[in-house]
């Protein structure tokens, strides 16, 4: 049985963890950084350990400098969280190694599910379906040519050694085919002397639904339903909800077990998410596992009630789960906005600093998973995910409506922050109707709408700030020419 | 006074028109008049309700023309002329007849961002000799008369008082 | 359609109001007295509204001061919370004839409620149970004798004039009853000339179960489950749970029928509660209705995920329930802790003053509905409670061992708190086995313990608290040996 | 140094027993040595690790023998010997060898909480002359000679700053 937990993570992650230990009475043990000595994570902790310099790679990710902490502070268990060292095969079976309890899947079941190529085979022997295209390279433009008319157009010519729009081409006939192979293949030799190319089904307005899975370690597999997080920029997720609203219990269900197939396609134990493409025809196709706990979990524990923390924990005990896929049930609706602190309109550069002051929203089904206090600091060595704001409600509307309130209150002094983008976008027709797509953003010209929302703010609130200024102005004088510079003494003399 | 706020248009007229006591002001911003109750005021924020409606206002960092503001979690920018600079320099012996007064003395407590004289150096009634920041302002400190710098009394980073005389002026 | 209420309460309660108000877009008006000026509802409200003095006489008392500034606010509804006006039939008289939506039950129901023997008398004739005894006043001793015998010894002999134990005595045979006839007379006719003497059946050992319940205009009516409520001090409420460890699915459907009945029979509309003393022979008997929201409904919202302030809004816009008992299901276990700004060791005695600094309890599953933030105060004029803490867990256990470390977070400085009486009563066996009932406290010697465990905490805490006696003896010392006094320079200093 | 915690039955006896640098330091508490980082520390309270775990403490009111501290949320009260009044009485001149300083001065920024003496009052070396609340600690400022109390320069409720005379002794 678990007694000890290493958490060798930071930020809310690590307050998560700790939260569910300190319930359970299991003893936690945190480590920090040069630049974490005043993080919660050190506070909250029943141990804290100083392990290194700011940069991750001389502190959080130095794994050996982590498995002393463990041996010497007897650690008997490690929680990755996400990001850092969680899905690293080479330290799950350091840990392993040295029978530190990895919470998280076996070595082998981690390397297989970051392995894309030899993953995708493992799904497609599973009947799990992946995106269409060749299933390995192609061999030359005829080979291409006729995987393109087997899977249909518009497909995407691809170079495996690619990378940020060159070295793709998205054809929707033979003829653009035939010249795009020429491009792509020339673009690949020039950019870095050689080329090799897949084809694979190019998809529109796609949306992106995961499945939070669970399996122990008797391979009792069962998935935790799914999370819509179309929402994004630069493919990184800013709003998660649960249910998607284009899935309906049949779908749940159907896709629900394509999920459980795959988790046994790689041996996977405790929790992770199987990720899928949904096109707008209805279709699902498997891209990757994340193996390990996602920052949005907590929409999952939400609408299922469970505490997926001491779900991990109890599967790293080798327990076997306590239900069967039958015994679980989604109840109501949640949606999570990653409160982060960029700057949407400098194309959300980050933005860090001292955090002087900050208001953490509360109140009936309102969660929020936060490292900010009063006073912290929001590090450029760490990413910009601040806080996570969660809501439930009965009702998808419930839900939204008590986020939107949510952000209303949230205040974050000193760095700016993603908090009214996701006012402008929970207020769009568009996304109260559910018409959610990768693009989002974009499609719909969020960001000036914002413009347009920020400016109607400050019209509101002007004669307000009016008030406090001309308040100020005169409290100022008075401050100078009036001997005793207190505020009373100010009213009692303008008085 | 004018204000103007960035990002909007129009331009506002502000005054305060009554004191009523009890903390009690009538303000009147463009034509129509507010009544405003102040619950708490420091040099960091103010409370208020405004017309029966609670507002809070932080202030960040601000110059004499322009402030820089949080309403009710909202940023603002407001521009303005405060005429600030010239109530210091009134109040700090400027402006008025004598010119037998050696002492330039700072009539607000703050701490000094910066020196643009020396011992020494001459001059002109009006010239900025240092800049204060004070309730996150930075004011310019003036001399009060024509005259030589003499016995320089502040250090940059140092605080002043209310009264610390700042340097002579012969 | 409500478009804007007003709130005709102070504390947590109206902040609970502002919230689903704000959610619903509906505008909120708070009054406040001169104690209140810095209070939050003040300051989360649409508009707020000086209304008088301290004293609730002057101030939220005051019916027509209240009237006038729903008249001149353009106000269409009011909420009244709980206490102050929230059961007074005069005052929603009042609104009804000044056409402002009352938010509870009519003026003749509230009044109806209100009048223990014509309530009691309603419900007999709906047969719902009573605690047996005397439909009214006894003729003589041996009238009581005859009605003793019929419902059994023991039995209370109770003068209608009493309270405060005088006027009271439990018989236990047909000898003691006559002599008890006597003594309760005389003492009655001693305090205040006249004697009236009703008999009950005395009931030892009980538990106070209460059941949330439901009522539209249109006659649909339902019960939203139960709530135990029998750790008490004073026959003031402690700590709440839903469900009862004493009510199973039967239990509950049985009772939740008559307490059906009893809404029907007083004609209740909005939402109420009908409480309960359940005998030791697991015997429920009614005891009152409570005419208005109830502080412990947070617990009821978290097992059934509704909104019970929007469920009122919508019954007092004349809406029908939107749901049928058999689409309620209970879901999970919620506790509610009362913190109190009280001396335990006093007798329960209120501690009142300036709050300089607080932090309040967050993390997944745990709801805070408090008036309290750093620097506001506990005013000696208004309730002793400050926030209703409240956790929900997939199990008992889950709820019970979340409210465990969200007491631990919960910090109040500056005026005595029921938190640790909670902490030791939370992790009692007795607690854990859900062996409770109204008399728990001494019952189970819980003030003692309390004693041992604030020491046991003290001595765990003993070396960390010396440390810190240490370090501050030499940083003071250091500033009046050094001439500079920044802790800074004091760290350069020794080391 | 001897400490008691009230409730607790046995005694404490702590100091510090090295510095490690880095606002590190080795403790004794009784028998048993333990290592304190300090993270934050002001007049209003401490956060440390201490031996690898995390406790903050606040400071509350304080006397020279009692100090009424929140450590973890937990509420406890130390009675200790601080000398501390010995070490203010020290520096401000008591207890050495010359005669010849008149001013009795402040030796801790404080405020004035009572005044034992007036002018004219014969003072013996050691004698109470006045309270300072410094830091949440009352502090007694005793007389640094036997004279007659002149020119007394502090009200009750005033600040006083490190250095400012109190008193001439004359």
């Amino acid at each position: 049985m678990i007694e000890k937990v290493l958490i060798a993570n930071r930020g809310e992650i690590a307050l998560r963890v700790i939260r569910t230990c300190k319930r359970l009475g299991i003893k936690t043990v945190a480590v920090y950084s040069d630049e974490d000595y005043n993080s919660l994570h050190v506070k909250q902790a029943t141990e804290a350990y100083h392990i290194g310099e700011a940069a991750p790679a001389k502190s959080y990710l130095n794994q050996e400098k982590i498995l002393d902490v463990m041996l010497s502070s007897g650690t008997d268990a490690v929680h990755p969280g996400y990001g850092f060292l969680s899905e690293n095969d080479d330290f799950a079976r350091l840990c392993e190694k040295n029978k530190i309890n990895f919470i998280g899947p076996s070595a082998d079941s981690m390397n297989l599910c970051g392995d894309k190529m030899e993953c995708k085979a493992a799904m497609l022997k599973a009947k799990v379906p992946t995106v269409p295209g060749s299933p390995d390279l192609v061999k030359d433009a005829d080979d291409a040519e006729k995987i393109a008319n087997d899977i249909g157009y518009p497909v995407m010519l691809k170079s495996v050694y690619g990378g940020g729009g060159r070295g793709i081409r998205i054809v929707t006939n033979d003829k653009e085919l035939q010249e795009g192979y020429e491009t792509v293949t020339s673009e690949s030799i020039a950019a870095v002397g050689k080329s090799a190319i897949i084809v694979e089904k190019f998809l529109e307005k796609t949306r992106h639904i995961e499945y939070q899975m669970c399996r122990d370690k008797h391979g009792n597999a069962v998935h935790l339903f799914e999370r819509e997080c179309s929402i994004q920029r630069r493919n990184q997720k800013l709003i998660e909800q649960t249910p998607s609203p284009v899935v309906d219990e049949e779908k749940r269900e159907e896709i629900g077990e394509i999920v459980v197939r795959a988790a046994e396609a790689v041996d996977y134990t405790n929790l992770g998410t199987a990720e899928f493409l949904r096109a707008d025809n209805g279709e699902f196709y498997f891209i990757e596992i994340n193996a390990r706990l996602q920052v949005e979990h907590p929409i999952s524990e939400l609408v299922s009630g469970l505490d997926f923390v001491k779900l991990q924990l109890d599967i790293a005990n080798g327990e076997p789960l306590p239900f069967k896929q039958s015994d679980l049930k989604m109840n109501g609706y949640a949606i999570e906005c990653r409160i982060n602190a960029e700057d949407t309109f400098l194309d959300f550069a980050p933005s860090t600093g001292p955090v002087p002051d900050v208001t953490i929203p509360s109140g009936p089904y309102v969660r929020c998973d936060t490292y900010l206090y009063p006073g912290c600091t929001v590090s450029p060595f760490y990413d910009s995910l601040m806080a996570k704001l969660c809501t439930w409600g009965k009702t998808f509307d419930e839900s939204r409506t008590r986020m939107l309130a949510a952000l209303d209150d949230f205040y974050i002094q000193g760095v700016e922050t993603s908090i009214p983008l996701y006012k402008t976008i929970l207020n769009s027709d568009e996304y109260k109707n559910g018409e959610l797509s990768t693009d989002f953003l974009k499609r719909y010209g969020m960001i000036d709408r914002l413009t347009e929302d920020l400016k109607k703010e400050k019209e509101d609130k002007s004669n307000a700030a009016l008030a406090a200024a001309i308040i100020h102005s005169e409290y100022l004088k008075s401050r100078v020419q009036n001997n005793n510079g207190s505020s009373s003494n100010w009213k009692n003399k303008l008085d | 006074m004018d204000y103007k706020i960035q990002d909007i248009e129009k331009s506002f007229d502000g005054k305060i028109t009554e004191t009523l006591g009890n903390n009690e002001y009538m303000i009147k911003i463009n034509d129509n008049e507010h009544q405003l109750k102040i619950l708490n005021i420091s040099s960091k924020g103010i409370e208020f309700i405004l017309d029966q409606e609670y507002h809070r206002a932080k202030y960040l960092e601000q110059s004499t023309n322009a402030m820089n503001l949080v309403i009710d979690n909202v940023p603002v920018i407001i521009n303005m002329n405060t005429h600030f600079d010239d109530v210091v320099y009134k109040n700090s012996g400027g402006g008025g007849a004598g010119n037998a007064q050696l002492a330039l003395k700072s009539q607000i407590p703050g701490k000094v961002v910066s020196i643009a004289v020396g011992d020494g150096d001459s001059v002109k009634k009006g010239d900025v000799v240092c800049t204060l920041e004070s309730m996150k302002m930075q004011v310019a400190i003036k001399a009060h008369k024509d005259g030589i710098v003499k016995s320089l009394k502040i250090k940059e980073g140092a605080t002043v008082a209310k009264g610390d005389v700042i340097t002579d002026i012969e």
